[in-house]
């Protein structure tokens, strides 16, 4: 067994837990800042992790004339999180799949989640579960090509989408972070994983007006256990993003070699980063408003040209 | 005597047999007959191109057939793989056939013609030289028509579809006819080999419009745009294990002559801008493709917007690999057009198991409409099943196997760009503006599927019926259920282990870019010559463990309660009804409005007021329609052209005597003055 | 013997013409026999032809009645075309009449002339190929318009007598034409002096020494003359009005071989005039009749509102695709053209056969009139939608090979005007089989609506409605053949090789 | 007889030939018509016999004797009668209003003959001599008689255009060579004759079925 293989696996198995055990409590933070910010006290950040186990502890109930899809889905996008959160760079360097840390992989593997909870809002039958399927997959649809041409922009100068080989790269040559092509992949980055993981200005996590909501509208049906894994999977799904966000562009701290020290400072920096992200994500928040839905695809068209001007720039301005 | 040869003899022994058995089998057991011998034909045909991909060769000329010129078969690795692709969905569709031609299709005409189109498919790929390959091309298109028209009893749109087919067909075939006599022309003879020799000295004036032409004619074969507008309208109205079989494996032949006339009849170093105009013919057709899908409320012609998009994703692929290899790097040319390959095949399983999982909905429920459907999973839960793996497969997502394809495609795309510290010379300007536009389109095409197929399956299949026909389906009969089983395999199996076929047709296409392999042997795709691995078995195995881990740690933490059912949340108002549901209409209306310049959807609401005071509304009614657009700014033009010279076309037969003596005196007094002033 | 069996294709129709004459005269049980006799004819020309192909491929041309007939290689194909032909319009005959009669339009009188004249129509048919002198290739011409004038006129209508006569005036003006060119050609071979006079055999060994200017002026009026008989633009508007005027049995054969027969003319003056004046002047004047032909017929196909002028109309567009494959010449186009004659005259007699029926069942001849046919008559149908599709070129029919050929041979000639003209041609046939589909598809597809009571008043009953088997059997039959045809040539490959070689090789 | 009396008579026929070609095309009354195409019967009789007379050929003279008995005698017949049923009835005996006036029908004219004369110098060329000389004439006539087809809209008209077309080609003919076979010039004697009397019948069909003999009726057949 090699040395990269014993990282990458152990590291793995470290990454799936930090998230998990972490994601609530970034959730918590990110709530914490913002009722900080308007002047609430907040209910602290292990609040998430409170919700979580009164919900698990509830009887299982799925409305009736709903299938196996409506079941299900929550399962497969946990699943699919943790899979994520295990393979990416985000403790180690290396990962335990190669074949599977690829960035397309990554960011069709997320959709695909976002696929599976879409079913399950239509398979409710109810309207709200329709309208809310059918907006988040139309962010989807509409933030895809920003996603890859971003990707294509990383991509660019390490000669291939592997997550590690985009990481390593950085790694080897830190003063391309502050390239212009660099720079704008984020900008675009930025408001894709702004769009994904249903923050302000594209959705309102806290609404409560159902003729507002994208994400809330298709889990309303939701209940107990499987509310607790959609709202665990959510809160994966804003910390594998962010960490992604902060890998690929500032990899500093990331485990390279196997041993304790140094998975243990490349899960502080971990922690480090995502949270201050979140904070800063949650802090900026507050100053925004939703914007109308239909207003959504001008937002995206603005970080699609980001992306496409960032793989112009790597091209010709590097 | 080789197994192609064997094979290839079989299949034709079957689907004559079939026909005879067509002609002779009473009728309640002719479609259990023909059906059978029909699968066995595209089993020998699947047989014949492994058998060819895996290296054994075969050519044979019949002189005698075909008065004039004669036939030649030659099966070659790129004609194999095609040919193995269309026997593989001739199988899943002649199976299926025996259950779904119950329903009114068992006459002598239609079951007889069905093992002359699968057998038609299996021989274009085969065919060695030009006039082979037009018989096969023609008979392709007759047999085919002759099925599309089957039920033209039963729709009143079928006519119409079917003189849509007819002429467009026609066209491409006229276009396909002159590129390719242009090409034969200073030829020894119509041999694909003699054409090959020639070819190098023709001029590029000549072979460029030889090029267009074909591009043309094969392009409309394949739904690209703008020669589409007959596909979204022939293939729904076909019985549909015959839409599977246009859809899967007759689209493809398109592509199969793109690659055929581009890459190894012309030059492979051939210029660039053919190449650009495949690859932007193709990026056009994709997007344009999956707009139309996603805005579709009917399953048939969705999907069949569907296969234009994927055609036109394939052709983005050979576009590519033209362009790579135009500009030297065959490496990459060999990737993009193992992808266009690859793309072709999971193309092929994904989109027979769709047409033949909505075939079924259309034989349990009498209807295509989106709108009226709903809530299939009780009553056909494995119509259900195959069709939500048919849509997985379809979206690009991974595990599916539309994944594989777009993601060694898009591999190609952005490795078509060196590392910026290589010299800038290295590209040429125009690959930096197109490939990032190129892995853009394919992007947004992948999104747009997402939507499409969450909505196909989603408003087709979950939540509750929406209509009487839709509450009371039942389940199709076995033969049906097994050919879609059987497609549901091929797709399963195409997106765990893509690399059974993948480093095969990777060779393929090497052979035709004169490149080393681009993938390797191995258990996961890896790429050859740029860096790129992919895992798909990997994938899905770390799905099950995680979802295992997922459904059990729960359990284990918090102990297990019963599972309980209870009401919807209906705000208090009571059972919900149907009219509450979301519809494929509404699901794709936040697109639509996106879309809205490209689209140019007509609405119409209709706001009826009550009779005591016009500020009470008894009904509002809502309709719309998306046109298609290029349809009214191509076709229409040429339509009412073609309809005025009809017209005035008549004033040459006005019934004058005189006048038509006249034409007489004038031509011969016009030569006569010719022959003075000669 | 030989003799025999050259004047046989011209005595037995003529006398089979005597023998309906003389019984149209009495009354008897003969009577209902009497339409086999087309069918017995035709089949003893038939065999006739088979034993002349075989005779003049191992011992060259056969030469009878004092050097006036001459069987070579290209006059026994027509031969069989003719004979084909004849076989399928006459099985169609004696059911055609039967209904005719049913429908109290025509009398057991007007039956036994109306097969006379076909026989005589057939008669001098076979004597035009198998003349051996231009001369009599005139007359015999000719004598076809004065027999079918009165074919058709049959139904003394308003509209039969105005296309008779229109008929007879543009063919015999056009044939007069014919007639110049024949005696400036004959002047040009006398001024020669090699004695040659009309006889074309003479007359292709001795052409290069005719005087250009002369056999110039003459091509050009052997062109349009029999260019005019053979429905080529521009003196082809007869054709649309006698074809769908004429019975279904006669339109078939007018249609299927009495087109050929004048364009046989064309390729044997081509001969002549390529010999005499170089082949690039016959290549120009056939090239733009070809192409002035398919533009006619597309014109006048597109917004088509009577199926019988549809078919006719598609007639003058197979001639046209002749003339351009006798422009290309060579022995690729030259193959192909032959294949095409035979082709053609199967398909489009089948097509003229069961358009009569659909005629006597709907009573009317207006395309909008007929709907859903396939659903009330799958058999005649079946024959129509096949019979369109042949004619469009769609495998495994002959006429795919023929015209595949015509086009090849156009590209691979070499010559960028030759190239141009063909491309223009293919896009003129593209816009006429969308056109034949667009209607043919209108009349068959679909639920039949309400059945719109027969025009002339005479409601068929069950069984007159229903296909008799003689003409079941022609119109299978005749696309069968084609169908084969297309797939092999068979038997027919050596005689249609000889046949070319006497056009292309120089020695008849 | 001298050369010179052959020359002018030889010309002198054939220009009473052509003369009543265009006078045919000046004339309206149908009846004068026939009449004039009698003439042109005779003139080309004569034309033959001052041939036959300048060859001694016994053939020859025979031939126009044939000729003069078939056109100036039975076809001029044909035609009286083709026009006699109609004096019965009410229609107009002339040609009232043809395509194109008659003025412009006699520019036409000599238009034609002016194409005829510059498209036959290769036939004169061959072998001039006094007879091919006047072969243009034949020529024009041939071209005038079609210009009458195309417009002139009665039915005898109709079949006099077609029947000077005849005459014009035999005067071609005759002028050119000495005949063409006698088979061959019988049957296209018999083929002409056989076409008159088809279009003959047919105008009687015409005037039953129409009621009259005006070929704009013939107007049902079209596109």
């Amino acid at each position: 067994m090699t040395d990269s293989t014993t990282l990458g696996l152990v590291g793995g198995l470290l990454q799936a837990v930090v998230i998990v055990a972490g994601a609530p409590l970034l959730v918590g933070l990110m709530r914490q800042v913002r009722a900080r910010m308007e002047g609430r006290v907040g209910a602290g950040i292990r609040q998430p992790w409170r919700d979580l186990r009164k919900q698990f502890r509830k009887e299982p109930i799925t409305p009736r004339g709903t299938s196996e899809v409506f079941r299900a889905a929550p399962v497969a996008m946990v699943a699919i999180t943790l899979v994520v959160a295990a393979i990416a760079p985000f403790v180690t360097a290396a990962s335990p799949l190669p074949g599977v840390a690829d960035l397309f992989v990554v960011v069709a593997l997320l959709a695909t989640g976002t696929v599976a909870i879409a079913l399950a809002g239509i398979d409710t039958g109810t309207a709200f579960g329709g309208m809310g399927a059918s907006r988040e997959t139309t962010i989807l649809a509409l933030v895809e090509p920003t996603a890859l041409v971003a990707i294509f922009a990383l991509s660019v100068r390490a000669g291939s989408t592997n997550l590690s080989a985009i990481v390593d790269s950085t790694l080897a040559e830190p003063s391309a972070v502050l390239s212009p092509a660099a720079l704008l992949a984020a900008a675009a980055l930025v408001l894709v994983i702004v769009a994904e993981t249903g923050r302000l200005p594209v959705d309102n996590p806290a609404t409560h007006l159902e003729l507002t909501m994208v994400h809330e509208a298709m889990v309303l049906e939701y209940a107990g256990p499987d509310l607790a894994l959609i709202e665990l999977g959510s809160a994966m799904r804003s910390a594998v993003y962010l960490g992604l966000l902060a890998n690929l562009f500032v990899p500093w701290g990331i485990a390279t070699e196997a041993g304790v020290l140094a998975l243990l400072v490349g899960v502080v920096a971990f922690v480090v980063k995502v949270g201050v992200l979140g904070a800063a994500l949650a802090a900026a928040e507050v100053f925004l408003a939703k914007v109308r839905l239909f207003r959504v695809p001008e937002l995206l068209a603005g970080s699609f040209l980001l992306a496409l001007l960032a793989v112009t720039a790597s091209y010709v301005l590097a | 005597m080789n197994t192609v040869e064997v094979a290839l003899g079989c299949a034709a022994g079957s689907a004559l047999l079939a026909v005879l058995a067509a002609l002779v089998v009473r009728r309640r057991a002719r479609p259990a007959v023909v059906g059978t011998l029909t699968a066995i034909t595209g089993a020998a045909g699947v047989v014949a191109g492994a058998a060819a991909l895996l290296g054994e060769r075969f050519a044979v000329e019949l002189p005698w057939i075909v008065p004039l010129s004669g036939i030649a078969l030659t099966v070659d690795g790129l004609g194999a793989a095609f040919l193995a692709v269309s026997g593989a969905v001739a199988v899943a569709a002649a199976i299926y056939g025996i259950g779904y031609s119950h329903h009114g299709l068992d006459s002598r005409g239609v079951q007889a013609t069905f093992p002359l189109f699968v057998l038609s498919l299996l021989l274009v790929p085969a065919a060695g030289s030009i006039t082979t390959f037009l018989v096969c091309w023609e008979l392709m298109a007759l047999t085919s028509l002759v099925l599309v028209v089957s039920e033209h009893r039963r729709r009143a749109e079928v006519a119409s579809a079917a003189r849509w087919y007819a002429v467009m067909t026609h066209l491409g075939f006229v276009a396909v006819l002159i590129g390719l006599l242009i090409l034969s022309a200073p030829a020894d003879g119509d041999a694909f080999a003699a054409v090959r020799a020639a070819a190098a000295d023709l001029s590029p004036a000549v072979a460029g419009t030889a090029f267009v032409l074909c591009l043309a004619g094969f392009g409309s074969k394949s739904g690209i745009v703008p020669l589409h507008a007959w596909l979204p309208r022939a293939h729904p109205e076909a019985p549909s294990h015959v839409s599977a079989l246009m859809s899967a494996a007759m689209v493809n032949l398109g592509v199969y002559g793109i690659v055929r006339v581009g890459f190894d009849l012309l030059a492979v170093d051939a210029e660039r801008w053919w190449w650009l105009l495949v690859l932007v013919l193709g990026a056009i057709s994709a997007g344009y493709g999956i707009l139309q899908a996603v805005v579709s409320t009917d399953l048939k012609r969705l999907l069949a917007h569907s296969t234009t998009e994927n055609m036109g994703l394939v052709l983005v692929g050979v576009g590519a690999s033209g362009l790579f290899a135009s500009i030297g790097s065959p490496v990459l040319a060999a990737l993009a057009l193992t992808a266009a390959l690859m793309h072709v095949v999971g193309h092929a399983a994904f989109k027979t198991l769709l047409f033949l999982a909505a075939g079924s909905v259309l034989h349990a429920t009498g209807t295509r409409d989106l709108d009226s459907l709903g809530g299939l999973r009780t009553g056909m839960p494995l119509t259900t099943a195959a069709f939500g793996l048919g849509a997985l497969a379809a979206s690009a997502l991974p595990p599916g196997t539309a994944f594989v394809s777009e993601w060694v495609l898009l591999q190609s795309l952005i490795h078509g760009l060196p590392a910026p510290d290589a010299a800038p010379a290295a590209a040429p300007t125009v690959t930096v503006v197109v490939l990032p536009l190129a892995v853009a389109v394919v992007a947004l095409t992948a999104g747009l599927a997402v939507v499409t197929f969450v909505k196909a399956f989603g408003v087709g299949f979950l939540a509750r019926p929406r209509s009487d026909a839709a509450a009371h389906a039942i389940e199709s009969p076995a033969t049906m259920l097994a050919g879609m089983g059987l497609a549901a395999v091929a797709a399963t199996v195409l997106a765990v282990a893509p690399t059974l076929v993948l480093p095969t047709l990777g060779r393929v296409a090497a052979g035709l870019v004169g490149s080393p392999a681009p993938i390797a042997d191995a258990v996961s795709v890896e790429l050859v010559g740029v860096t790129g691995l992919l895992s798909p078995v990997l994938v899905v195995v770390a799905l099950v463990v995680a979802a295992v881990l997922v459904v059990a740690i729960p359990r284990v933490l918090a102990g297990r309660r019963a599972r309980r059912e209870a009401r919807l949340w209906d705000c208090g108002g009571g059972p919900l009804s149907p009219r509450t549901e979301y519809t494929a209409t509404s699901f794709a209306e936040p697109l639509q409005r996106v879309f809205d310049t490209v689209l140019q959807p007509v609405q119409d609401v209709d706001v009826t007021h009550h009779q005591e005071s016009r500020y009470l509304i008894a009904a509002v009614e809502y309709r719309r329609r998306v046109p298609d657009r290029i349809e009214r700014h191509l076709y229409e033009p040429v339509l009412s052209f073609v309809t005025r010279w009809g017209r005035a076309g008549r004033a040459l037969a006005t019934g004058s005597v005189h006048r038509y003596l006249g034409y007489g005196l004038c031509t011969l007094c016009a030569l006569m003055l010719l022959l003075v002033l000669a | 013997m030989t003799t025999l069996l050259a004047l046989l294709p011209v005595l037995v129709p003529a006398l089979c013409a005597v023998a309906h004459f003389a019984a149209g005269h009495r009354r008897g049980p003969a009577k209902a026999a009497l339409p086999w006799l087309l069918v017995g004819s035709a089949a003893v020309l038939l065999g006739d032809a088979i034993v002349l192909a075989a005779l003049v491929l191992t011992d060259g041309p056969v030469v009878a009645a004092g050097g006036l007939l001459r069987a070579d290689a290209l006059s026994v194909f027509m031969l069989v075309v003719i004979a084909a032909v004849a076989l399928l319009s006459g099985l169609a005959t004696p059911a055609h009449l039967a209904a005719e009669r049913a429908a109290g339009r025509a009398g057991t009188r007007t039956a036994a002339r109306y097969c006379a004249l076909v026989q005589l129509f057939v008669a001098s048919m076979a004597a035009a190929v198998l003349a051996a002198d231009l001369g009599v290739l005139w007359v015999a011409v000719e004598g076809t318009t004065i027999v079918t004038a009165f074919l058709v006129g049959v139904h003394r209508s308003r509209a039969a007598v105005e296309a008779a006569w229109k008929y007879v005036v543009i063919c015999s003006a056009g044939i007069a034409l014919a007639l110049l060119g024949l005696v400036l050609l004959h002047y040009a071979a006398h001024r020669a002096g090699t004695g040659a006079g009309l006889d074309w055999a003479a007359l292709v060994l001795t052409a290069p020494t005719l005087d250009p200017g002369v056999t110039r002026l003459a091509v050009v009026l052997l062109i349009i003359g029999f260019g005019t008989k053979a429905g080529l633009a521009p003196l082809h508007a007869w054709l649309p009005d006698a074809h769908s005027q004429a019975p279904a049995p006669v339109s078939a054969l007018m249609s299927g071989v009495l087109l050929s027969v004048a364009f046989y003319a064309v390729l044997r003056t081509k001969v002549i005039a390529d010999l005499a004046v170089g082949p690039e002047f016959a290549q120009a004047l056939l090239l733009a009749s070809a192409l002035a032909s398919l533009a006619v017929a597309a014109s006048l196909l597109i917004a088509q509102r009577d199926y019988k002028r549809m078919l006719a109309y598609s007639s003058i567009e197979h001639m046209g695709l002749l003339a351009l494959g006798a422009a290309i010449g060579g022995p690729a186009a030259i193959a192909a053209v032959l294949l095409h004659v035979l082709g053609h005259g199967l398909v489009k007699s089948v097509l003229f056969v069961g358009a009569g029926r659909l005629l006597q069942i709907r009573g009317t001849s207006r395309i909008a009139e007929v709907r859903g046919l396939a659903a009330d008559q799958p058999v005649l149908a079946g024959c129509l939608g096949a019979g369109v599709l042949a004619l469009i070129g769609m495998p495994p029919f002959s006429i795919f090979a023929s015209e595949l050929g015509i086009a090849r041979a156009g590209f691979a000639a070499g010559s960028a005007p030759l190239a141009w003209a063909t491309a223009i041609a293919l896009v003129l046939v593209l816009v006429i089989a969308a056109a034949m589909v667009n209607h043919t598809s209108r009349m068959l597809l679909g639920e039949p609506g309400p059945r719109p009571e027969p025009s002339g008043g005479t409601t068929l009953t069950r069984t007159a409605s229903q296909l008799a088997a003689s003409t079941g059997t022609a119109l299978i039959g005749g696309l069968v053949l084609a169908a084969a045809l297309g797939i092999t040539a068979g038997p027919l490959a050596g005689l249609l090789d000889a046949a070319t070689r006497t056009l292309t090789g120089g020695t008849p | 007889m001298s050369d010179t009396a052959y020359v002018q008579l030889l010309n002198l026929t054939a220009g009473a030939v052509l003369l009543c070609a265009v006078l045919v095309l000046w004339r309206r009354e149908l009846a004068v018509i026939i009449r004039l195409f009698a003439a042109q019967g005779v003139a080309l009789a004569a034309l033959i016999a001052v041939l036959a007379w300048h060859e001694g050929s016994p053939e020859l003279a025979v031939l126009a004797a044939g000729v003069a008995v078939l056109r100036a005698g039975v076809l001029p017949a044909v035609l009286r009668r083709a026009l006699g049923t109609a004096r019965e009835g009410t229609e107009p005996v002339r040609e009232v209003r043809p395509v194109v006036n008659v003025a412009a029908s006699l520019l036409a004219a000599a238009l034609l003959t002016l194409l005829a004369f510059a498209v036959s110098r290769p036939i004169v060329e061959l072998a001039p001599s006094p007879a091919t000389q006047a072969v243009p004439i034949g020529m024009a006539v041939v071209l005038i008689g079609f210009f009458v087809l195309v417009t002139r809209r009665r039915a005898v008209s109709h079949l006099v255009g077609f029947l000077l077309m005849d005459n014009g080609i035999t005067a071609v003919g005759f002028l050119t060579t000495a005949g063409i076979g006698l088979i061959v010039e019988v049957g296209v004697a018999l083929d002409v004759l056989l076409a008159l009397l088809v279009l003959q019948v047919l105008t009687g069909r015409m005037r039953e079925a129409f009621g009259n003999t005006d070929l704009d009726e013939l107007r049902e057949l079209h596109d």
